[in-house]
């Protein structure tokens, strides 16, 4: 047996009753109504800017569930109260074995307190305290990640007693601060004027868009100055890692 | 129309457990980046792969499997899914290994290691690779069904290569030099002669496909890549390219890959692949699942004389037609792909699409295929392809009247 | 510089056994086209996989690793290739469990599964996503010898997937929603405020890329799309899009991808991409092991303003500067691929290349760069690479005067 | 430590003797000749279109391994004879366990004889005899190629030898023929005039360049008249291969 065999066989089904010929006909006139109607539209058909009705109304349950997200004007802030004291005990249960009792970070896991006066200096200590402009953010971040690996598993109470343990061990509190909803905005981050709109286009560009130097561009032949192989901390040769080196930020 | 178009589906009337309740992944870690470091698709896609027709050969060394494409979307063919054919199985060759030699009419024979090739001007493309067989089966009548099957013989790549006129360069081709034999290191040797005017033209010599190595099934490590014409002059592991003042008239030029017309006698050297297009989805391996109203037609054309300037999609059988949106880049001999949306009534279909590529030329029904090549020619079957959409959104492989 | 050109290497004095014993693999049978039913690079090649750097992070679940971009040419990235970047792991998430919910300030909150994305109209572009921390160890000094950690947080495919204003489109976008926030699925709920221009004009919610389902670790089954911009607002997973009239001021969009200066102040909103260019081949993981003679050049170029209009490359550290050729489509916010071809005469070179893109900006020196912000700045290094060439071939990533 | 630790180094790095600056400074001077040279050359540089002086002479024996293709004028074939005699028993201990005896075929393995005169026939039988139109390509194939699993392992006697009785089994030559180099060319092929060159532009192009008819193409609603599920040779459903379909040519 070959192809044309099987052609043979299929030739033969030319010869059957169609039992939904009538049916395709049906569909057949219709479509030629719709297909006028669709090519006077403007025979673009896509749907692309029409409401398409698609997807379903989103129930309130459902949406309360997911709209987690905390802004800077406290939208999204639940009711609830944490104190220092009652922090300390949470983030030493909860938090410290990465982060540290005092904030400071085990291993490489990141630093939470400290470093506030240092976002100037050769090497800069960012923190929740020192560099994060919002509250609302660590509010926000530690309800939706932390601790990590076990997401959203915090309650409301939880969350505002291990914050104001957080600013208070970033000295941004006093020891008897108690955080909640109605005080969360009088909170005053140390860096909360420490940043600026993208100023790229004004700054950068001016210089960086003029016409490039192709030809004897320097007037002293380039000399190396630093060499990546005195740090030695690439992966997949002999010494990996051999000069402590450092964690990403 | 506007009868057509559904209002938005009821409303959940109890929340989705899914949204109000928080889920193992929104709460535990997944995989680090350690976990793999070349990666797989994820377990849910196991069924987007090459399928073999064990029927279609005596065995699986000298056969075909077929591209996924009811599944695939856009005009890059992933190459884990590119289909393979090979006539003495897929070999593993080292770039170590590898030597490609020219010889014949040119002024010196030569050796180029895989470390040569690299040193020469390199180019990158992006191509269909369609099998003169594809949709073979389908001459006489529809046979399979699923777009896979009648239609799967084809890839659409980024190959980076280098000039095989750079390569013929070096050596120094003869003025009687008017043919190229290419030539393969596996235990077929396949061989193919190549119009010398082709081969300056644009046949690279690959060694990358979508940036990284040519799979193994696919040449590794160097293959020939004959811009729009059939796949199987894309000579794989390509070992040498001998000049010649005649072509070679090699089994795979004349017993297979020539087109016998009713009359018995045969086309051949029908190596430019004819403009085509076929409907991925839906199709019969991706029905209909979400019943009337809004519906995405999609599907690939192509065609080995340049690009796809328009294709028309029909769901009447052919009464009448319809521009189909191309979405993506088009580019010379690679596909393109289409899509037609509509509000779908939920009634029975009779769909087809048809390419126009830039020379003007339509993509002919089966039917005027046939009345020119009757129903033997095997190979370049390029007809209209109907898909039958019953009103429950099952799709059949039928032809119509 | 005819002197340079080196003579056609001196002839074999014995025939290469290669060539004149039949091989095994041209004898004997390969594997069948039923082994692979999904293929992977042949195992010659296992070398070509994203690595990680150990001591970049506590865990490797909120970590990254890098795209070999040594090793690729072209301007695709292989799926299995794309680098990872994670903040709580790679998560598995079936198409049957996702939701995709639209909220904030909407004529009427939305959900939608992932059929229903399917019969939205659906675009094919083919974008680079790099992290805003590529190149981010080098701020302040050559660390890593490698262009794939160097620079190697970046990848570039083709997506397929809907328009994210056709999505708002059925919510009904009120006059007050300026901004957008996308939240992803995983156990970060990842977050970033977008504005709502920018989502319009060309975001995408993707499903596909490179014309398969995304890969799990690239946000299976849709993530965000965000052209030319940071990588990290790309959500993965994505599992709410939020219309809002601020910004929501998330930890990635503070505590992180903020840019410190040198007085301590810092950018926000650094969210596009500058155009930038590394050369690939010759790298530190890429030595030159042919010696002196032809010598190919390469590597990629990328701009989220637009496309890449020229590549320069500079052999002797930026004295001299020459045009690269660009190879492949040129597309809006994707990679270029660009080749200089030259005659190496053996001598350490310092290699650099240089981008301009279509609006004119070009690629700065480390220095301009590090005179405008610093050393601490961290995210959106794109300043010129070196690579110091030795006479043996060996490169070295290097600073020079 | 964090990542400015590591810069800290990198900055002493600058302090250090450059070893190699030297060196460096060769190479730039150099290049800058050599630059002034290739853009002098109008800025390509690619090297396409050039001799690059690459790869290596092939060697005479490298060049006869390899070159074993044979032309229908009979170029590349080697010395040697055989006799359909000696071809009947090497085929039967070589190629009949696949071909058949009578190179009739095994299961779906390939026929080689037979079909002679059935091109024109609705189920063309095409072989080596009926359909091949010239024998050079059968010692080229048979030598690089089979038999299948162990390619070319055969002698050229042996070659002329087998290919002697695949002519005798399609009637083309008779029992006591012995085929060598010397009447190679005098075989005649049933098909030899069988075939053309591609003449679709010619035949075919001008129907298939007309501007296609687009709306109200047919008079009567087209009808289903084939079916693919008749023949059910789909693989991955149910009764898989169940209508025994027919191998790939
Ligand atoms: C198992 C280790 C682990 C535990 C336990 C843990 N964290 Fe974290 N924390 C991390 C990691 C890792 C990150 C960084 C994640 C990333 O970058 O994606 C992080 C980040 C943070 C940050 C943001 C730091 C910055 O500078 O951006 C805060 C705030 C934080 N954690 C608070 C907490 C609190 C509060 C708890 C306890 C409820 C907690 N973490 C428990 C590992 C941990
Ligand atoms: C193990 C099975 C096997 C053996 C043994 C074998 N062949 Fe084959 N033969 C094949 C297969 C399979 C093909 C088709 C290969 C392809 O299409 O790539 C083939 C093809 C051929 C063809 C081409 C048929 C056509 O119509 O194109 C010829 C001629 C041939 N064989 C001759 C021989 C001879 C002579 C021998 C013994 C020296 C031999 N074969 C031994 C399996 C075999
Ligand atoms: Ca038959
Ligand atoms: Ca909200
Ligand atoms: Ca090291
Ligand atoms: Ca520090
Ligand atoms: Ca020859
Ligand atoms: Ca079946
Ligand atoms: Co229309
Ligand atoms: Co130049």
């Amino acid at each position: 047996q070959d192809a044309p065999d099987t052609a043979d066989a299929a030739t033969d089904a030319l010869n059957l009753t169609e039992a939904n010929a009538a049916e395709v006909k049906a569909a057949t006139e219709a479509e030629a109504d719709d297909a006028a109607a669709d090519d006077a539209a403007g025979g673009e058909g896509s749907g692309a800017g029409k409401v398409l009705h698609l997807g379903r109304a989103a129930l309130p349950e459902e949406v309360a569930a997911w709209d987690i997200d905390v802004r800077p004007d406290g939208t999204g802030l639940p009711e609830g109260q944490g104190s220092v004291e009652d922090g300390e005990v949470l983030f030493s249960d909860t938090c410290a074995s990465c982060h540290g009792e005092f904030g400071e970070g085990v291993d490489r896991w990141p630093t939470l307190a400290g470093g506030i006066g240092t976002l100037a200096d050769q090497d800069p200590d960012k923190t929740l305290g020192s560099y994060w402009p919002y509250l609302s953010t660590a509010y926000d971040y530690i309800h939706r990640a932390m601790p990590f690996g076990d997401a959203q598993s915090l309650e409301p109470d939880e969350i505002y007693a291990m914050l104001a343990y957080i600013l208070n061990m970033n000295d941004i509190v006093d020891d008897d601060f108690v955080l909640s909803r109605e005080n969360f905005l009088t909170v005053e981050m140390p860096n909360a004027d420490g940043f600026f709109r993208d100023d790229r286009d004004e700054v950068e560009l001016p210089e960086l868009t003029q016409a490039p130097c192709m030809e004897s561009c320097k007037d002293t032949a380039p000399e190396i100055t630093r060499h990546a192989s005195i740090l030695d901390v690439t992966p997949d040769t002999p010494d990996d890692g051999a000069e402590s080196p450092p964690p990403m930020q | 129309t506007a009868g057509l178009v559904p209002a938005r589906a009821i409303s959940q009337t109890a929340p989705d457990p899914l949204i109000t309740e928080v889920q193992p992944w929104a709460q535990y870690l997944g995989d680090g980046v350690d976990v793999y470091p070349y990666g797989m698709p994820i377990e849910f896609e196991s069924d987007v792969i090459r399928r073999n027709v064990p029927w279609l050969t005596a065995e699986t060394a000298s056969s075909i499997n077929f591209t996924p494409i009811h599944q695939l979307d856009g005009i890059i063919t992933p190459n884990g899914l590119c289909f393979e054919r090979h006539h003495a199985g897929s070999i593993e060759l080292a770039k170590e290994d590898y030597r490609l030699m020219i010889n014949g009419l040119v002024d010196q024979p030569l050796v180029f290691t895989y470390a040569d090739l690299e040193r020469f001007p390199r180019e990158n493309r992006i191509y269909f690779l369609e099998c003169a067989a594809n949709s073979g089966m389908e001459w006489a009548g529809p046979q399979l069904n699923g777009a896979q099957f009648t239609h799967g013989m084809i890839h659409n790549v980024m190959y980076t290569g280098v000039m095989v006129k750079d390569l013929l360069a070096e050596a120094g081709v003869k003025t009687e030099g008017k043919w190229l034999l290419a030539e393969g290191a596996d235990a077929s040797a396949m061989t193919r002669s190549v119009p010398m005017d082709k081969a300056l033209e644009d046949c690279m010599v690959a060694f990358k496909m979508n940036g990284e190595a040519l799979r193994k099934e696919q040449g590794y490590p160097a293959r020939l890549v004959v811009p729009g014409w059939e796949g199987n002059m894309w000579v794989k592991w390509l070992r040498r390219l001998e000049v010649g003042d005649q072509p070679w008239e090699q089994r795979e030029e004349t017993s297979k890959y020539t087109d016998t017309l009713e009359d018995g006698r045969s086309r051949k050297w029908t190596w430019v692949m004819d403009a085509k297009s076929v409907i991925t989805s839906p199709s019969p391996q991706m029905p209909i699942r979400h019943g009337k109203g809004r519906l995405v037609i999609t599907g690939v054309a192509w065609s080995g004389r340049g690009t796809v300037s328009e294709v028309h999609v029909t769901t009447d059988g052919g009464v009448n037609w319809h521009q189909a949106r191309l979405s993506g880049p088009s580019l010379d001999k690679s596909m393109h792909r289409f899509y037609y949306e509509m509000d779908w009534d939920g009634r029975p279909m009779l769909l087809q699409s048809r390419a126009v590529d830039s020379t003007g030329y339509v993509q002919p029904t089966k039917d005027v295929l046939r009345k020119f090549r009757g129903l033997n020619s095997i190979y370049h079957n390029n007809g209209i392809q109907t898909w039958a959409i019953s009103a429950d959104g099952e799709a059949e492989n039928v032809e119509i009247s």
